[in-house]
């Protein structure tokens, strides 16, 4: 099967034991985002700091890939300034879009999702709690 | 594969028949993914498309193309002819009292939306009661919450017992001041076949209208006018082996008749000043505009070879494979089937412990297998059934026992390597 | 025949493109009533289809067969990404800010019955004014008037001259409390093509929105938003060589987010409950149902097609053609052209003294030329005329000055014929 | 053209000299119907006394087929029984829609409209009339 290599030992891995997860209650969540072609449904919870983010709690009913995606991104931005995120999250996005982006380096285990590329019915899985952040720290600038 | 828990069925006598259908759709030879042949199991999103109904396009298109009913012209005379032939198909496959019943829609969903707002919008008072199913598609669900909150009515629910069947002990304590009971004759999640006959003569009695979502039905042949009595029934083309773009709502034609037209435009009118309008006569009046032609054209080649078929053959495959597949299924550990009504057809939804639908659906497409994964349009259903999610095998007639054992090896597969990987 | 009132025109230069355009049709090779070639004079009613739509409806019928947007599987990633495609295909050809401003409908009809509905139902209070023209198709003309009976709107046109030009004399005064201007771009029955920048900017100026109606001006490649600058634009598939069963409607996406849904059903939610459900973002929000599929995707091929062509070359024949058409057809004694507007297209209606439209149109048939005979779908202008019905011959890009020689043909046969048998 | 088996002299010459038309206003008219497909208005008066239709007066904008089979109509049924009128009404139409019906003898000139059974898009054309005053003998017997 050619999606093992989607579906390594490492996203699994998050999906089976997801990092920075608890219950969420909607009210709780800074935001709730759905993905429109399966109804799962994804609570995220955000909190800034100055310019840093200090906390970031998930919560998802849904597939492995974004489970996964949703677990390594509250793993890899925890404590992070809002231009380190802003500069992880699109490499992540371009990643999956058009398979280029930041390097691998930095890239570290987030490499994984490159596979989604092939696979245009799943990049909304694995880009769900990113792109949710995305929108999250615009509307933060307007504060 | 062969399964020990499996039903022994032999599948010969139907075979050459089956073989036979599936020569009827190119579709069925289509490889995916490098070399796999198609298993299509997704017939209760979309049915495959015979020869028949492709070349009947072709030749319109080739041959007729016209606009309908208003040219004095030779293909504007053919196109109408052809128009209106389907009509006169569709109502006599679904035993309607009269052409002037169909109305050509774009689907179903259209269909229903025509009678909340044609129909709806005129008789329903604050207070009034629509009763739907707990186990409603979307189509049938959201176009009366969006009528209850236009008018003030009270939109209430039929509940599904764990079975997946309607709990009917309190119906008529329920048609006390409903107007209308809007329920799907087979759901498209639990495969249930509902007794619509016996819930019409009971709404009836309430002096409550019924509409029927035919949509999974129709496909089945299992539309009967005569026999399920209804007020409205509505259903769609593509799920039939039509062309998409199309679908028909059947009405009795005085209800038609008193309702309000629903789009304005050409064709429905009759006597147009710039102030005002009179409508045509039915089923005109609801057939706004330019409609779908080739797409009704195609829809009568559909009805026709539907026609066509033994069905005294192809309901006893289309049960037999559906119980061949559920057992199948039911073999896998930690595989639940959702729905076990005793009489239903071929849409089997299941869940599989610690197997995310849609990572299944994913992995089964590698193999070729198309099923579906998601909420299925009936999200308050799949709730109900505790989930955010379930994976949809849907048969239609031309699928065969090994595509069955094929989805079944596919999903132990699947199975095997989250196990492997996961440790 | 040769007629020595018709202008001088040497149609070599463009024959050989008109030839190999005419070859892409297999229509136009059909024969009716026997020998006699087909003359489809009847363009603005519906355009024939070119084999390269055919084709992509066939390929996926025959390929890629899925419903749209909620599945994982091949077919189903397929059938979205060319659904998809189309959405931007359409998108980039009349210059949308983004994709998400196209809605795919069934029609004009539809797609400015959508608008009345989402937006008027929403945003029109009683008093507000609605301003559409004296030279409307009942398309867009019915939904107002249902409308301003819903909401207590007023509706308002503006005059047509003896010319069949707009009269905007008195524009400034109408606009004001109008809030809506909805007209058409070409006249389906005129053939004038509106100054639409012009009544755009007025209107803008007063606060009011536009919907252009393009279902005429969009086979001949005459929309550039970016030019128009309307709010919204509508137009059917079928008459740009695409499929019956389709259209668009282009909004201004901050306008279609601020509109209600239309239709409820599949794909328009993003969350249902019981009672309630939130809508997807646009265009989906109005997308509800199963979408007509292959349409959309036999559209897309279509406006590829017309992208395709040297709108230059293309531009300049028709109106070569139509000026012909005008002169030769004048120089009939007791014909009378309506429509003289210096920007116009290949929609030719007239009349003939003692001569009824369907009389005429009858016996042309009989010569093979397929032409229209009634009221157009716009009574109120046809009436305003002087008229019950007219006859119109509506030319496209593959008609040919032969084809207007033989129409002139008939109907002086005709003529003669009616002549000669009353004495 | 094969036309011209149905646009015959005696039909023209209804056309253009329509029996018992005069202009009617819609308050005058028994009946006013239009053809859909083309908009067409036909306004008809009739006046039954006992059994008899004495009066049948009519005006119709319409083509040479409407207008002359209005006229045929209004000259052959004055002063018939309501049973002779139903009778020559069914005659028309089952020679339209089928070409059987009553004898050639009866028919006499309506003879002409036998052409239309080939043409389905005037079949309305020729039977508005006959089809209004057919409704409207039908509803008189109700009173
Ligand atoms: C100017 C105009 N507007 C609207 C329409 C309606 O288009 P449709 O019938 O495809 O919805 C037409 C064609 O019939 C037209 O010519
Ligand atoms: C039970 C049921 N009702 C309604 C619909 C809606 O049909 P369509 O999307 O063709 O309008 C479907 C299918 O999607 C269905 O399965």
């Amino acid at each position: 099967m050619f999606l093992d290599d989607l579906y390594q030992k490492i996203l699994l891995d998050h999906y089976q034991h997801p990092r920075h997860f608890r219950e969420l209650t909607d009210q709780e969540a800074s935001v709730v985002v759905e993905n429109p072609a399966c109804g799962d449904r994804l609570r995220l919870r955000f909190v800034l700091e100055g310019e840093r983010i200090t906390t970031l709690e998930a919560h998802c009913e849904g597939c492995a890939i974004c489970t996964a995606s949703t677990s390594m991104m509250a793993e890899s931005l925890t404590g992070k300034t809002r231009a380190e995120a802003n500069h992880k999250i699109q490499g992540l996005l371009d990643l999956i879009e058009t398979g280029a982006g930041i390097g691998d380096e930095e890239l570290g285990d987030l490499k994984v999702f490159e596979g989604v590329q092939a696979y245009p019915g799943r990049k909304t899985c694995a880009t769900l709690a990113w792109k949710a952040l995305k929108d999250w720290l615009e509307k933060g600038k307007e504060d | 594969m062969s399964n020990p828990a499996s039903p022994m069925v032999d599948w010969s006598d139907w075979r050459p028949t089956i073989d036979a259908l599936r020569r009827e759709f190119p579709i069925l030879d289509r490889k995916v993914h490098g070399d796999k042949p198609l298993i299509y199991l997704d017939n209760a999103a979309t049915a495959q498309k015979p020869k028949a109904v492709l070349e009947v396009l072709n030749r319109f298109y080739t041959e007729s193309n016209a606009n309908v009913h208003r040219g004095i012209h030779c293909l504007a005379e053919e196109a109408t002819e052809a128009y209106e032939a389907s009509r006169k198909t569709v109502a006599s496959w679904l035993g309607a009292p009269s052409e002037k019943a169909i109305v050509f829609t774009r689907g179903t969903t259209e269909a229903i939306n025509l009678v909340a707002h044609g129909w709806g919008n005129k008789f329903l008072k604050p207070g009034d009661r629509i009763l739907v199913t707990e186990m409603e598609h979307h189509s049938n669900l959201i176009p009366w919450q969006m009528l209850a909150r236009r008018t003030g009515a009270v939109l209430d629910w039929i509940p599904v017992t764990g079975d997946g069947v309607l709990d009917l002990s309190r119906l008529d304590e329920q048609l006390a001041s409903t107007r209308m009971v809007s329920l799907t004759h087979m759901s498209n999640v639990l495969g249930t076949v509902n007794p619509v006959r016996d819930v019409v003569a009971r709404a009836h009695a309430h002096g409550a209208l019924v509409l029927v979502d035919a949509a999974q039905s129709a496909p089945h042949s299992l539309v009967d006018l005569n026999e399920l009595d209804c007020d409205f029934l509505a259903f769609s083309g593509h799920k039939l082996m039509g062309p998409t773009g199309v679908g028909v709502l059947y009405g009795r034609p005085e209800l038609l008749e008193a309702m309000d037209p629903f789009l304005g435009g050409g064709e429905m009118i009759s006597k147009v000043t710039w102030q005002d309008a009179t409508w045509a006569d039915i089923p005109y009046k609801f057939e706004a505009g330019t409609p779908p032609i080739a797409e009704v054209i195609g829809l009568g080649a559909a009805v026709r070879f539907l026609q066509s078929l033994d069905w005294k053959v192809f309901h006893a495959y289309s049960d037999a494979l559906t119980r061949y597949a559920i057992a199948q299924l039911e073999s896998i550990d930690g595989l639940v089937v959702h729905g076990k009504a005793p009489d239903r057809g071929g849409a089997i939804s299941f869940s599989i412990r610690d197997l995310h639908p849609h990572d299944l659906a994913h992995f089964l497409d590698q193999d070729g297998l198309a099923i579906r994964a998601g909420h299925m349009c009936a999200q308050p259903l799949i709730h109900q059934l505790g989930h955010s999610a379930l994976t949809r095998a849907s048969l239609y007639l031309y699928n065969l026992p090994e595509e069955v054992d094929a989805l079944v090896r596919g999903i132990l597969r699947v199975k095997e390597f989250f196990h492997r990987v996961l440790g």
